[in-house]
């Protein structure tokens, strides 16, 4: 079995339990708090599921808690099944890892009012349903920063996959990390409407090698880009988790999420009652992304540090990634000097700043 | 049979079978719960053997999909979809039309129930329901008479020309949900706007079992009238099992091949139209969980018998919705794939025992 | 367009399209014996990740494509018991295989997660051929399965036509009684060509884990089965063309995802997605004029159980 | 092996399906030299048997010797070992392959790579020795029935077969070609070989064979030299009773014209043209024969006057109106009835039961959208009693029914309607004598009530029996109208073979 939790009894806890928890939230320290997740890929995806079930390991590491899990969950009609049934055994803590979730997240939280959810980089919000992510674009503006220092061909090439604010966001913070050091340089976007087809976006990434690019970025939940970066010689940036060992000679470092600390955070509250029902976006202070391990073979160790104060100055506010001034592709100012995008612009963007060589779908 | 037991002299044993004429009415229920039991059972073994207590895992599938008032419901929500899209899909059948584009017909019904809920939001329900209704199936069956068009006019292969309009229904879906449909106010995901209430399908107290219950219902019971009871029922009927004849009797092929898949991907879009009103409110991609496909299972095994089709929706959709419960007892949802998996294949081999006869014999080794 | 980057696309379309290649031709072989087999995605997937844990457990990639052969071989081989000696209905059999090699493959492949192959199958250039203009690049810049599918195509072209083997598949294909009643065993040849068209599918698994995204990842075929299955109609039942029309598929994303390198943008990647599915469906008209006229195209009996005493 | 020496023998055959005993306790001698003749009713048993000798099926007990010596047939590829061939009645050919490739296919000698001019030698040394003629190079849906039935023939010879067995090889071939099978299975017989064949024509059987096996009821009831026995001998021991030949009897006098065609044209599926400027009329009351050889048109006729084929050219007017390409839905209301010449691949559904299949021609005579269920029931129940069709209940599939009762109940279904004019195709192909006879009668009962018919046969002797004038047709047109005279047999002849009748001398 592929890390699911050992010591359940999910047979013992069927819906009278749940009838009869009604009303009372604390349940006796010794009883594990029972959390469950739903998943929207596989477990094995080396990508975006697996950094979620990273942290569910996290918890059950370092907290007493009993965790379930539910793999493989399509964001239709069946993500709410899966919730419900989640709640009904008992779970006090449900973790749904995937946007397209979100309505039904509000659904079954509007008939298990006991049970706390907590929904992954969405944005609606009620009494027991709360929503998280992560500020993934400030580690991306590092890598950017990476890239731009890397590059030769002043050409870095970024596999994205669709175009949905997230991922545009990431782009953009990419790429002003990148002119950061690097003001000559551009960011080539290939789009590949997939987030899981490793033989596709591995194809995306060889196109942008072809058109010049000597590193290569990417937003998808498999290492195929990165493959194609070490085949023909040239240097990839993971996304997710720690890639490097997909692509050991071409793998500089990968932006990852990190959540275990997080849900930590959220268990206990849970557990004491504190729980509050908020919009957590949490950043690289918060350490929830972060920068992975760095290639010690390809980064140089002034590079490394280079890129470590970097973080610390996002860390301590001194650097503010979407800060002005700001131009779009055609070279408008869009954020003007002294201002910083809001964290609604920056949830809603849909256009790209300048040296993004690409187009958004429209 | 006495001459053969009074062949029952010396030499081996042999297993000989033989076609029925007619297949056994009372097998055609007892072997698919033995297969049934067959797959459990060996599966089971398989649990076992990776760690887990197969009774438990079997109690947990039965329990989330019929042990509960909430499972029952839920199972009921997975059964309308594979209904629906199942009476189109055996219709096709009856008449050896391969639809195997039920899928590409849902994401079709889906879309065009869809355009009218976000295009005249402020439709009364008795009008957009209706609407809706006639939109759905009217786009499932015109997605089904694109491939039933050559396929009466030149004999072009229906199975892989329905099979290629799933994908091309799937990526429109998703070009409508990524690009110009998405929700101004949903931050460029992947979804539309919600609905507006007139245009979601009624529910069942505070269950998901929605209206399209009733239209599966109803289908299958106009289904079985139109085909038992009425002239153009039987003419589809004499279409599929001999072309020849039903030209000779004057019956035109053409036009019934083209009504009956139109009408095939009418139930499809049905499902989709019922999907997005009923349970999902809005389009977005990724709609389906497959249900086309599982259609034709539900189809096949219910060997095209409306009634069946309910009933085996309803169980297939038990197994479906079961597979959850079981993956948070920590099987995972690969393991659930496979035992589903396995339990088609036995209900799959287990029909040949309704169509033959399998006996031992004894050949004579006289020389 | 700069002939550099036509000759990239042209590769990128072969790479592309080999793992489509195997699995076509797998098909290919299956259904001119009159089987139809829907479950190559199940298959290819099954071949996928035994090729990769067999490649990472022995460090030779090779064996991991032997490995892969024979599993989809297997996996066919549940499909053949059930249409050909059970006669089940063959659509349904495939839909099933599909269903059960995509949760097979996800449960054999749970402990490759993560892993990296020591060795995968890599590019060699072939010595001389891979510096003839245009062609070398193109066609000699590859890596070992792509030479071997260049063999293959036509030993089974040669096969299919020239020779007495190919003669019986082909007819019992087409008319089993006819084949049957000349003495040539129908219920074995098409178990050997069911198992033997799985094998095929395996080995496009293979290339997809071992050589063209070398890692193990879950459903990591994305539905190149289903447009191998398109391919067969696509070929007409015939390797050559099925050997054209993959890397014909395989290039439609190889060009879109160049095209928007280059800053074209001229229709949306969906449509652009849709393209081989549309395609395949006028070809299949146009094919169907065709074999109206000539009578060839689909094996007339494609899909059908044979049974001796049935009339 | 010398003449006369038994060849093969089947010993005490015994097969049943279902409880349902085809072969029992069946023995059967076949010898060197010798054309065998195998008769007997639809479903004495008779391809049983020989699909026993082929190893297609595997009798319940009994022994089967060649040369002496007990094989054991498990497939067609022992018997074929053992040089037994059968060219079965619904042939066995792969139709997108060559002749060569055909009869290449599954021989033992056939190379693994294949070298097709080789085979391609010897299929024409072999069609020179039994002097049939064949493009090796053709396609075999290419074929003309005849042709694709020598294909069957040397195939078998191909695999060096000695004991060639037929299954009703001339119900579907012209008077030609099966003048030519005979001269083709006598060479056979004198180069040593055994050849056995199954027909239900008597004077085949006299003319052709030098031994006959009756068969009745799965029993062997007789074998007898031809020589030593006649017809009437032979019509006995297979029905079991004496069928007293009482003559059929034409009367009547011929009414308005309900039938006439007006210079039409048609094209064959081909696309080349099958009718030329076809102009004849029926009247009410009496029978056109169409002579010629099949392959002549015929069967495109009976299409156009059915509405199952458009015609390029001319008119087709039934009883004054004018029907020209107009649905096969208009042409059976108008009250044209039609027996076609495949019973279960067109004219019936197998898979149906007897009620679905009465139904056929006259659902739409129910009222509003709903089929009258009890109203068919009865009708059904009423036909079966009427024409004394045997089927073990009318819920049952039809396709369990023998050939002589489908095509009764086709009968019955085309005639209850009180046709017009009734076009029928070969109506006795396949049948016993019993069920000949009955098929015959009932078309001159019709004839009687005022039927138009349109009786298209290559049996001559049957428009003898039957035609009130007999149409010759040759490569789509009539050649001319005779009364059927046996003066006028030879002329027939010699137009259906294409002369022109200023040439006969009319
Ligand atoms: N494959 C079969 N399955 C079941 N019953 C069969 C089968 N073949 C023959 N029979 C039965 O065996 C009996 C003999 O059939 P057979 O075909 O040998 O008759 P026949 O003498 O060739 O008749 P005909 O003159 O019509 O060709 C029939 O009554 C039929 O019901
Ligand atoms: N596979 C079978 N299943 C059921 N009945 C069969 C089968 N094969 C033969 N029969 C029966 O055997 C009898 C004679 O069969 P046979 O094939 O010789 O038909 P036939 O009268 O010669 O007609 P035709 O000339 O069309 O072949 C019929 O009663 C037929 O229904
Ligand atoms: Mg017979
Ligand atoms: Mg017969």
């Amino acid at each position: 079995g592929g890390g699911s939790s050992d010591n359940q009894s999910a047979n013992k806890q069927p819906a009278e339990e749940n009838n009869a928890s009604t009303g009372e939230n604390n349940e006796a320290k010794d009883e594990p708090l029972k959390i469950g997740f739903i998943y929207i890929g596989p477990v094995g995806d080396a990508g975006w599921t697996y950094a979620q079930d990273l942290g569910r390991q996290y918890l059950e590491e370092n907290m007493n808690v009993e965790t379930t899990f539910i793999e493989n969950v399509p964001e239709n009609a069946d993500a709410e099944r899966a919730l419900t049934q989640l709640a009904e055994q008992g779970n006090k803590l449900i973790f749904a890892t995937s946007f397209g979730y979100m309505d039904y997240v509000q659904n079954v939280a509007k008939k298990y009012p006991d049970v706390v959810f907590m929904h992954c980089s969405g944005f609606k919000t009620q009494d027991n349903a709360g929503t998280y992510f992560g500020r993934m674009y400030q580690p991306r503006y590092l890598t950017g920063i990476l890239a731009g220092e890397m590059t030769e061909s002043n050409t870095i090439g970024y596999v994205a996959a669709h175009p949905i604010p997230e991922v545009i966001r990431g782009i953009n913070s990419f790429t002003l990390g990148v002119r950061a050091v690097n003001p000559d340089a551009i960011v080539k976007v290939v789009w590949t409407n997939t987030w899981y087809d490793p033989a596709t976006e591995k194809e995306a990434a060889k196109s942008l090698l072809e058109s010049g690019a000597d590193v290569i970025a990417q937003h998808q939940d498999t290492p195929g880009p990165q493959q194609a970066a070490q085949e023909a010689g040239a240097y990839a940036i993971g996304y997710n988790a720690d890639m490097r060992q997909f692509a050991p000679q071409a793998t500089l470092t990968s932006p990852i999420w990190n959540w275990g600390p997080y849900m930590l955070e959220v268990a206990q509250g849970v557990e004491d009652g504190t729980w509050k029902n908020d919009q957590y976006w949490g950043g690289l202070a918060d350490n929830v992304v972060d920068v992975g391990p760095f290639n010690e073979d390809l980064v140089s160790k002034e590079l490394q540090d280079e890129i470590m104060a970097k973080k610390q100055d996002i860390i301590d506010g001194k650097v503010t990634v979407f800060a002005g001034p700001i131009k779009d592709q055609s070279g408008t100012v869009k954020v003007a000097d002294g201002e910083v995008m809001s964290d609604g612009d920056l949830l809603s963007f849909d256009w790209f700043v300048e040296g993004v060589e690409g187009k958004i779908p429209q | 049979m006495s001459n053969k037991q009074a062949e029952l002299t010396s030499g081996k044993l042999t297993l000989a079978w033989e076609k029925r004429q007619l297949p056994s009415p009372w097998l055609s229920v007892a072997i698919p719960i033995f297969s049934v039991f067959m797959a459990l059972f060996l599966s089971g073994a398989f649990l076992a053997a990776t760690g887990f207590n197969p009774l438990e895992i079997y109690g947990a599938m039965l329990d989330g999909a019929f042990g509960s008032a909430y499972g029952i419901s839920e199972t009921l929500v997975k059964a309308i979809p594979l209904a629906l899209a199942g009476l189109g899909v055996a219709l096709a059948f009856r008449m050896l039309l391969w639809n195997i584009g039920a899928e590409g017909q849902f994401y079709m019904g889906a879309f065009a129930a869809s355009w009218v809920a976000l295009t005249f939001p402020d439709l009364p329900t008795q009008i957009m329901l209706p609407a809706m209704f006639l939109a759905g199936a009217l786009a499932g069956g015109l997605w089904a008479l694109i491939p039933a068009i050559p396929r009466a006019v030149l004999g072009v292969n229906e199975t892989i020309t329905t099979l290629m309009l799933n994908y091309v229904a799937i990526l429109w879906v998703d070009y409508l949900v990524y690009g110009p449909w998405r929700d101004p106010a949903g931050f460029n995901f992947p979804l539309t706007a919600p609905f507006s209430a007139a245009a979601q399908l009624p529910v069942y107290g505070t269950t998901r079992v929605h209206f399209g219950l009733i239209f599966a219902l109803v289908g299958a019971v106009i289904i079985y009238i139109v085909l038992q009871r009425t002239k153009w029922g039987y003419e589809i009927r004499v279409i599929g099992e001999n072309q020849a004849a039903a030209r000779y009797a004057g019956m035109s092929i053409t036009k019934n091949i083209m009504l009956v898949m139109f009408l095939s991907g009418g139930f499809a879009g049905l499902a989709g139209m019922s999907e997005v009103s009923g349970i999902t409110h809005r389009l977005q991609h990724g709609i389906s969980s497959g249900y086309g496909y599982t259609a034709i299972i539900v189809a096949w095994l219910s060997k095209l018998n409306p009634f069946m089709i309910i009933v085996v929706a309803f169980l297939l959709g038990g197994l479906l919705v079961g597979g959850y419960n079981t993956q948070t007892m920590g099987v995972p949802s690969a393991t659930v794939s496979m035992i589903q998996g396995a339990i088609l294949f036995f209900l799959l081999g287990g029909e040949l025992l309704t169509r033959y006869r399998i006996y031992f014999t004894r050949k004579g080794e006289n020389s | 367009m700069t002939s550099d980057q036509i000759i990239a696309i042209l590769a990128a379309a072969i790479v592309a399209g080999t793992p489509l290649l195997y699995a076509a031709l797998g098909e290919i072989i299956t259904e001119r014996a009159g089987v139809i087999n829907l479950g190559v995605e199940g298959m290819m997937l099954v071949g996928a990740v035994s090729g990769f844990t067999v490649a990472v457990g022995t460090g030779n990639p090779w064996f991991g494509v032997m490995a892969a052969a024979a599993a989809g071989g297997a996996m066919a081989s549940i499909h053949a018991f059930l249409t050909i000696s059970l006669r089940a209905n063959q659509v349904v059999s495939g839909l099933a295989l599909t269903i059960f090699g995509t949760g097979l493959s996800g449960f054999l492949g749970k402990p490759m997660v993560g892993i990296v192959a020591p060795k995968t199958l890599a590019v060699i250039n072939v010595p001389a051929l891979s510096s003839i203009p245009w062609l070398g690049p193109i066609l000699f810049r590859q890596d070992a399965l792509v030479y071997l599918s260049y063999l293959i195509v036509p030993l089974l072209w040669c096969y299919f036509y020239r020779t007495r083997g190919g003669l019986n598949m082909r007819a019992i294909g087409e008319n089993p009684a006819a084949a049957d009643s000349v003495g040539i065993n129908v219920f074995f040849l098409r178990y050997v060509y069911t198992v033997v068209g799985g094998a095929f599918a395996g080995v496009g698994g293979a290339y997809l884990s071992l050589a063209y995204a070398p890692t193990w990842l879950e459903n990591m075929t994305a539905g190149r089965g289903w447009i191998a299955v398109a391919l067969v109609i696509f070929a007409m039942w015939d390797p050559v063309k099925a050997m054209l029309g993959s890397y014909l598929f395989g290039g439609i994303d190889a060009m879109g995802f160049r095209l928007q390198a280059m800053g074209i943008n001229v229709i949306s990647p969906f449509f652009l997605k849709m393209l081989p599915y549309i395609f395949t469906v006028i070809v299949l008209i146009i094919a169907t004029r065709k074999s109206l006229k000539k009578h060839i195209g689909a094996p007339g009996a494609l899909g059908l159980p044979y049974d001796r005493e049935e009339r | 092996m010398k003449k006369h020496q038994v060849m093969v023998e089947m010993k005490k055959i015994t097969k049943s399906f279902s409880g349902n005993l085809a072969n029992d306790k069946v023995d059967f001698i076949a010898r060197c030299g010798e054309v065998h003749a195998l008769l007997g009713e639809n479903g004495a048993g008779k391809s049983t048997l020989m699909s026993a000798l082929t190893g297609l099926y595997r009798p319940d007990s009994g022994e089967i010797r060649l040369r002496d010596k007990t094989i054991e047939l498990k497939s067609p590829r022992d018997a074929i070992e053992h040089g037994i061939g059968m060219v079965h009645q619904h042939f066995k050919l792969v139709k997108p392959f060559t002749v060569t490739e055909n009869i290449a296919l599954g021989a033992s000698t056939t190379p693994f790579l294949l070298n097709m001019d080789k085979v391609e030698a010897e299929i024409v040394s072999l069609a020179e020795k039994y002097g049939m003629k064949v493009d090796p190079r053709a396609k075999v849906w290419q074929l003309s029935v005849g042709e694709q039935q020598r294909v069957e023939i040397i195939k078998m010879l191909y695999r060096g077969a000695e004991i060639l067995i037929l299954d009703e090889p001339t119900a579907v071939l012209t008077p030609q070609e099966v003048d030519d099978l005979f001269e083709t299975l006598g060479q056979m017989a004198n180069a040593g070989c055994a050849v056995i064949f199954i027909t239900h024509k008597f004077k085949e059987v006299m003319a052709g064979s030098d031994t006959i096996t009756v068969l009745r009821n799965g029993q062997n009831v007789a074998t007898v030299k031809t020589s030593e026995t006649d017809q009437n001998k032979l019509a006995h021991l297979m029905v079991g009773r004496e069928m007293t030949a009482k003559p059929l009897e034409k009367k009547g006098q011929p009414g308005e014209v309900v039938l006439k065609l007006d210079e039409v044209e048609a094209f064959n599926d081909k696309g080349m043209l099958a009718l030329q400027s076809i102009s004849t009329e029926i009247r009410a009351g009496e029978i056109l024969g169409i002579a010629g050889v099949a392959g002549n048109g015929q069967r495109e006729l009976a299409e156009i006057v059915t509405g199952l084929r458009e015609t390029s050219a001319g008119k087709i007017i039934i009883l004054g109106e004018d029907y020209t390409d107009r649905s096969p839905k208009e042409y059976i209301s108008a009250g044209v009835a039609h027996v076609p010449e495949d019973r279960l691949g067109t004219g019936l559904v197998p898979n149906l039961n007897a009620v679905d299949n009465i139904l056929l021609k006259n659902y739409r005579n129910h009222r509003g959208h709903f089929l009258d269920l009890k109203e068919s029931r009865k009708l059904a129940e009423k036909m079966v009693e009427d024409f004394q069709i045997k089927l073990s209940s009318i819920d049952d599939p039809i396709k369990l029914m023998s050939g002589g009762n489908l095509q009764k109940m086709l009968l019955a279904r085309e005639f209850h309607s009180e046709p017009k004019l009734i076009v029928t195709v070969y109506p006795v192909r396949g049948l016993d004598i019993g069920a000949t006879r009955a098929v015959r009668q009932l078309l001159l009962e019709q004839r009687e009530q005022g039927a138009a018919i349109l009786l298209i046969s290559e049996d001559l002797d049957e428009l003898m029996e039957l035609a009130d004038k007999i149409a010759v047709m040759y490569e789509g047109e009539i050649m001319d109208i005779l009364p059927p005279t046996y003066d006028n047999l030879e002329t027939i002849g010699l137009l259906m073979a294409g002369s022109k009748c200023e040439e006969v001398g009319v």
